[in-house]
């Protein structure tokens, strides 16, 4: 059996034009996707059923058993975190918000290791952005800066940019410049028409001087901005104050280098001066393919994108405070349910550390470098392959999610459900 | 040196197996100017350690042209992150690039990912 | 089967006719009855003012665009922060408050029905799942088609049938309720940074005008037989001098349905400026007015603003980048691929801004200047005006002359030479007030028929009981009373159950989403046509397949079907 | 009046107290139902602290609050306070200060994040080190620290003094990275050195009496001034010519490497 245009539930790009072979209950082969989603299709490697750490190794016990654990592990914490949540659909997230408000606890996504830089800015200054498709028909310049989208988005270029033809662009290779901005040569940099090639940590330095002489106050801007020639800036500058429509693309080389969520200011303000020029629209490059949909649920449930904090029964949110590193590493939570993530993997080993010393259970189909410090792990399927749901693109559109088959999971938000109506004495009794 | 880390394809592909070892092998690479190879004085191949503060991690080196001298590039993962510091300045947001490390040769075996885990108080599963 | 009396109700009921009389309502099993049995559940009004339960016909509640007002504003849920207490989710937000923040403040003002004012259909799904979190109203979803290319397009052909059927598609597609133009042809500029000035200018590359697309699209509207009218947002908003145009678009309406308006213009203060610049602004009402006077085919809504803090949000994607360029304070921007386009900046209405003197004033002029009621519905295009928790503020400025002087005073000098309102000295009704905020609503919207925006039996039992009595109260000097009463419900029925007591939520609640399906003959229908799928696979960047919003994403979903005269 | 709430041995000592009803003006009316929040659990007072009270005041400003123990985990103490003291013998937590208006707290320890955010009055002094955004604002917000003063005699950490718009910041030693971007108004004076000062300020005066590395293209040299008591010479900059600014920078050293 062949599923056609099915949804990719890799990176935030959520190609959705996937044809999924499926024979006998499983993925036999994946059509259209680039090397990480087919992967993802074709990985075979998921837990069997519910796992319990003991004193010596691991023992499967029964779904109710672990759900009835959880229940009684998030109700006697103090201070619960509940983290990841950007691998799985809209459902689950909804779910899990809402168990983050009855548990008091603090709910957390793996923005805050991603974009959430990204956010703070906007939250300064605003966001002009667009649907990817305005970019792919329109844009004549596109920029990226501080990404590596063959790496990490492999068809980016091909479906919205360098490769993707569209109407007002009938030959996008020939007709679009592209500027690629970062520290280092990558498959990205190859194909830049300009590449400006920085020192670390220079990105804010040179994104000022380029609003800068993008405002005719170039003459202030030293001969060398963080190893960029002002020859070079004046150069980019002009090409992106004549394109017809300039798009500008950003990623980790922002929002993890010194400065955080200054770099990305400078940038959502560097194309705000743009727009007085000509049309310009910025996308932050999102990795997980429903990292953005987290941060649009948690925010229409409690007016805050991620970190939100319910310890009051109210939402505060005040990132560097109320993110999942910083209350790991300082120790505060007692108790950590992770969901459809790998802060093991991901997390600096400080933040890992905390826990070895707190129950974690961990919702996730597959065994990760967390499963090491989960006293519990509950298996469930994978959204977009055995669970359908909504995912929300790096652009802001919601698509709904395949399911393509059916292993016999559970999905995420049902288990997350389940937990709450343990809590609130629904359910069960 | 500089110590910056970033997604790369095979780190992408074997992101939802991490037990596997082509995982453990990507994440443990550190990608270096040919340059700074020399001035080690070692080669395509062999280990290092890096370190910071009191934390430090054995790494497979790769020579990469395109690194810039006096910096390393290595796949986003536990390896990388065994180092890297959980300051987040107020954001949220550790430093998973920029970091100053110390880059040293070294003869020890590079640990796999549940070596790690286990160094920090995990159980391999 | 579960039973409610509400007894000695002192009803206002302007589509039944009944304009104050104590009476009792039945319901049963969510519907109004003639009567129920002893058994019934029993609430007693007291004498107190009973309405059908308030509709919003255009609001900004739920959608991306909301959202990122939402996202871009930690400051903003700094006010109306509420715990978690019985059944209510804790809420934060003052403009732009979360969905639930919404749905308990519009539940305790008495409000049941609510239709959010702009919804690009590529991202209708995000604005049902926000529907899916607003538990205490029934929701509707105006769709927009300002920039849209396919009907761009048509409109260019001279095709209205296939417009209409590019409508009709695309409406059932992402279930959405009615045909909303913001600024229209202005979008598709606004892809390119610029803009349309006036209803006759030509949209680049499409070759079609404003006055075009309007005029096809209330023809093709009334060929779909759609319960609601055109929804209009015409161009030029907040431009000074931009009245004329506001007059240009309304000529462009035919009368064509008997039952409602054939085009609804929608926060039409913003569009009734005189003068050429913002020094010279001033109020144009009366020639607006006097246009919706003589054209019963018009409906407009207020679109009042109050002074404060609040948060502008539109589709309309150019005014708020020269807004931005106004106040330099965060901006944001969402172009949508093939459709349309919005934008998002924050603001404050100031009582020492002549500006803003002036636009507070336009406002209530229009509702005093349109002799019927039911041709200027209240609103504040929340939050582009005012959140709408200001509307018991509205209430009472229509109702009490004295109250609108009090206020006038505070003003801005050198507003009063700009405005007529100091010289208008008619004061509504609670009969006005009650088409303005329910009946003329649920008229306009084309939902009479299915029971919304009166009491009498066959009507759903959305019902609001104010803690006010008609017979006690002088609105024109008790005006503080009447804000107080229109602030909090004694009781809001929802769908036949008690959903409020004294602004307290008593039910988690669960929304319907209400929305329209025309049937067109199959060669009209675009799912089929292979010139349609073809442009969009490729320039969309989802699949066809991929488009519509599934029946997963509606709760209770009430589908209004029609019989296309294609 | 004197309040002295000595912090005592808690299970968990790393759960954070969120403690804004730890103002002066609070204990005149006595310590019976004043409550804590740890973590998810609201506690009485005298459950986290051993309360001792020693006289009476009439009014606010007659009231000493002083703290002692480990109160690195209290949080917003001081909040909203008008009147009166309040001394920290040691470390204190988060959010310390939090839109203080009037009254003195004086902190002979460190302070953890957001010491004085949103401060609009009265002072604050910091004997140790002040961690990442002293004297700032809260995201999203326009307007930072608007009056008082508010002085750290060791360092503080990054994103220091951020949009402030009114009042006077002083730290004695170093700054991190960034501080007073955004600035619009008050006065910095920063005795040590620092990075990348004042990104994108529209207006206020920074002074960096050390050396500012890292120094943004996009300021205009104006030339030097004297900076008194000492007689220093200082750089004068205006800027930030990225955003329109009007802000002004002096600095002893400079230089556009980090």
């Amino acid at each position: 059996m062949i599923v056609r245009d099915v949804i990719c539930p890799f990176c935030a790009c959520l190609c959705d034009d996937l044809d999924v072979h499926v024979e006998d209950g499983r993925v036999t082969g994946v059509d259209n996707a680039c090397d990480l989603g087919s992967h993802k299709f074709m990985t075979d490697h998921r837990m069997k059923g519910p796992v319990r750490r003991t004193a010596s190794g691991w023992e499967e016990i029964p779904l109710e058993e672990a759900i009835r654990e959880t229940a009684e592990l998030l109700e006697a914490a103090e201070r619960p975190l509940l983290y990841g949540w950007s691998g799985t659909c809209g459902e689950a997230q909804s779910a899990g918000v809402h168990l983050a408000e009855l548990v008091g606890g603090v709910i957390d996504a793996t923005t805050s290791v991603c974009h959430g830089p990204s956010i703070l800015a906007i939250q300064e200054v605003g966001h002009p952005g667009c649907t990817l498709g305005q970019v792919k028909n329109r844009a004549d310049v596109v920029v990226y800066w501080g990404c590596n989208p063959q790496h990490a988005h492999p068809r980016h270029l091909s479906r919205y940019t360098t490769y993707a033809d569209g109407f007002f662009v009938r030959n996008a290779f020939k007709e679009r410049k592209v500027i690629v901005a970062d520290i280092r040569g990558t498959d990205s940099t190859n194909l830049a028409d300009e590449f400006i090639r920085l020192q670390p940590g220079g990105d804010y330095a040179v994104l000022g001087a380029l609003r800068a002489i993008v405002r005719g106050k170039g003459d202030v801007v030293p001969p060398e901005v963080a190893g960029v020639s002002r020859e070079q800036l004046y150069r980019i500058a002009d090409l992106c104050k004549t394109a017809k429509y300039g798009a500008f693309f950003f990623g980790m080389g922002l929002t993890q280098t010194a400065g955080k969520y200054k770099n990305i200011r400078n940038a959502i303000e560097l194309v705000d001066e743009l727009s007085r020029h000509t049309k310009w629209t910025l996308t932050p490059m999102r990795g997980h393919f429903n990292v953005y949909g987290f941060n649009e649920v948690c925010t229409w449930m409690t007016g805050y994108p991620y970190a939100v904090d319910f310890a009051r029964g109210m939402a505060f949110y005040n990132p560097g405070e109320t993110t999942a590193v910083d209350i790991l590493a300082r120790k505060e939570c007692d108790m950590c349910l992770v969901v459809a993530s790998d802060p093991a993997a991901h997390f600096p080993a400080e933040a890992v550390e905390h826990l070895a010393s707190i129950p974690v259970v961990q919702l996730d189909p597959f065994p990760n470098l967390t499963t090491a410090f989960a006293r519990i792990q509950i298996p469930v399927a994978v959204s977009g392959i055995d669970a359908d749901g909504t995912a929300y693109r790096m652009d802001g559109v919601p698509l709904r999610l395949h399911r393509v088959l059916d292993r016999g999971y559970p999905d995420d938000a049902g288990i997350l459900l389940e937990i709450t109506r343990r809590i609130t004495g629904g359910g069960s009794r | 040196m500089i110590l910056n880390t970033g997604r790369t394809i095979p780190q992408g592909n074997s992101v939802e197996y991490k037990p596997s070892p082509e995982y453990g092998a990507e994440t443990s690479r550190a990608f270096l100017a040919p340059l700074d190879l020399m001035d080690l004085g070692i080669e395509d191949g062999d280990r290092i350690r890096i370190s910071c503060g009191d934390r430090s991690v054995v790494l497979t080196v790769s020579a990469g042209d395109h690194v810039p001298p006096g910096t390393l590039f290595v796949p986003y993962g536990a390896h990388a992150n065994h180092v890297v510091p959980a300051a987040t300045h107020g954001t949220g947001m550790p430093d998973f690039k920029g970091i100053s490390v110390d880059v040293e040769p070294a003869t020890d075996p590079v640990r796999s990912v549940w070596d790690l885990m286990e160094d920090l108080g995990g159980r391999r599963y | 089967m579960t039973e409610l009396l509400v007894k000695n109700a002192f009803v206002i009921d302007p589509l039944n006719g009944i304009r104050g009389e104590v009476m009792d309502i039945a319901v049963r099993d969510g519907w109004i009855v003639e009567s129920v049995g002893d058994g019934a559940e029993v609430i007693d009004a007291a004498g107190c003012l009973t309405l059908p339960g308030g509709i919003d016909s255009h609001t900004h509640i739920c959608g991306t665009k909301v959202n990122f007002g939402r996202y871009m504003m930690p400051e903003d849920m700094r006010a109306g922060r509420t715990q978690r207490r019985g059944v209510m989710h804790s809420t934060s937000g003052y403009s732009v408050p979360t969905t639930y923040g919404n749905s308990y403040r519009y539940c305790a003002m008495g409000y049941t029905s609510v239709l959010e004012g702009a919804m690009a259909p590529l991202e209708a799904r995000h604005t049902h799942e926000e529907f899916a979190a607003t538990p205490l109203q029934d929701t509707m979803a105006n769709t927009l088609f300002d920039g849209n290319w396919p009907v761009m397009e048509a409109v260019r052909d001279g095709d209205v049938k296939r417009a209409a059927a590019i409508v009709a598609w695309t409406l059932a597609a992402v279930k959405g309720f009615a045909i909303k133009l913001t600024n229209p042809g202005g979008s598709e500029c606004w892809g390119w940074g610029k803009n349309v000035h006036c209803i006759r200018e030509m949209v680049p590359y499409f070759g079609v005008s404003p006055a075009e697309i309007i005029q096809t699209l209330i023809r093709a509207n009334e060929m779909l037989r759609l319960p609601h009218s055109v929804h209009l947002h015409c161009n030029n908003l907040g431009v000074p001098g931009n009245y004329t145009c506001t007059i240009g678009s309304m000529d462009l309406a035919p009368d064509l349905n008997p039952d409602r308006q054939s085009l609804y213009l929608t926060h039409v203060q913003f569009h009734a400026y005189g003068g050429t610049s913002w020094k010279d602004i001033c109020s144009k009402a009366e020639p607006v007015a006097y246009t919706v006077n003589r054209k019963p085919q018009i409906t407009i809504d207020m679109g009042q603003m109050m002074f404060g803090k609040t948060t502008t949000m539109t589709a309309d994607g150019p005014m708020e980048f020269n807004l931005y360029r106004l106040h330099h304070n965060k901006w944001s921007n969402h172009d949508v691929e093939l459709e349309t386009t919005s934008g998002i900046i924050p603001v404050y209405y100031s009582r020492t801004s002549v500006v803003n003197c002036v636009m507070w004033a336009i406002g209530l002029e229009l509702a005093l200047l349109v002799k019927n009621p039911w041709q200027c519905l209240l609103a504040t295009d929340n939050p582009n005006g005012g959140p709408f928790i200001k509307y018991p503020e509205i209430i009472a400025l229509l109702m009490s002359r004295r109250y609108r002087e009090e206020e006038l005073k505070t003003l801005a000098p050198g507003t009063h030479s700009r405005i007529t309102l100091p010289s208008l000295d008619r004061e509504l009704d609670w009969h006005d007030i009650a088409v303005m905020t329910r009946a003329g609503q649920a008229r306009a919207l084309g939902i009479r028929s299915i029971g919304k925006g009166h009491l009498a039996p066959g009507a759903e039992a959305d019902i609001a009981i104010y803690p006010i009595r008609v017979d006690k109260t002088d609105p024109s000097r008790q005006y503080r009373e009447v804000i107080q009463a229109f602030q909090k419900t004694a009781w809001t029925v929802k769908r036949g159950r008690p959903v409020a007591r004294d602004g307290e939520i008593l039910v988690p609640g669960v929304n319907k989403t209400i929305w329209a399906r025309a049937k067109v003959r199959e060669e009209l229908d675009m799912g089929r046509d292979p010139e349609f799928a073809r442009n969009f696979d490729r320039y969309y960047t989802v699949r066809m397949s991929n488009y519509p919003v599934q029946d997963v994403y509606l709760q209770r979903s009430l589908c209004m079907e029609s019989e296309a005269q294609l | 009046m004197r309040v002295i709430l000595t912090a005592g041995p808690r299970k968990n000592p790393f759960i954070p107290v969120e403690a804004e009803t730890i103002v002066p003006a609070r204990f005149l009316q006595g310590v019976d139902g004043i409550t804590v929040a740890a973590g998810n659990r609201i506690l009485p007072l005298t459950d986290v602290f051993l309360v001792e009270v020693e006289g009476t005041a009439a009014d606010p400003s007659g009231v000493e609050v002083v703290l002692r123990g480990d109160n690195s985990r209290l949080k917003r103490i001081g909040e909203y306070m008008e009147a009166g003291k309040i001394r920290v013998e040691g470390n204190i937590g988060m959010h310390c200060g939090n839109f203080m208006k009037g009254g003195e707290i004086e902190i002979l320890g460190g302070a953890d994040g957001w010491l004085g955010r949103e401060m609009r009055g009265g002072r604050i002094l910091c004997h140790g080190n002040a961690s990442h955004y002293c004297g700032s604002g809260y995201r999203g917000e326009k307007h930072g620290m608007r009056g008082g003063y508010l002085e750290v005699r060791g360092n503080a950490g990054d994103f220091a003094a951020e949009y402030l718009a009114g009042g006077e910041v002083v730290i004695r030693g170093d700054c991190g990275d960034m501080p007073g971007v955004e600035m619009k108004g008050g006065t910095l004076t920063i005795h040590g050195s620092c990075t990348r000062p004042c990104g994108n300020m529209t207006g206020g005066t920074c002074t960096v009496l050390g050396s500012a590395r890292g120094m943004l293209p996009t300021f205009r040299r104006t030339g030097t001034v004297v900076h008194e008591p000492g007689g220093v010479i200082l750089t004068r900059f205006e800027g930030d010519v990225a955003n329109r600014g009007k802000g002004t920078l002096l600095a002893r050293e400079w230089q556009y490497t980090l």
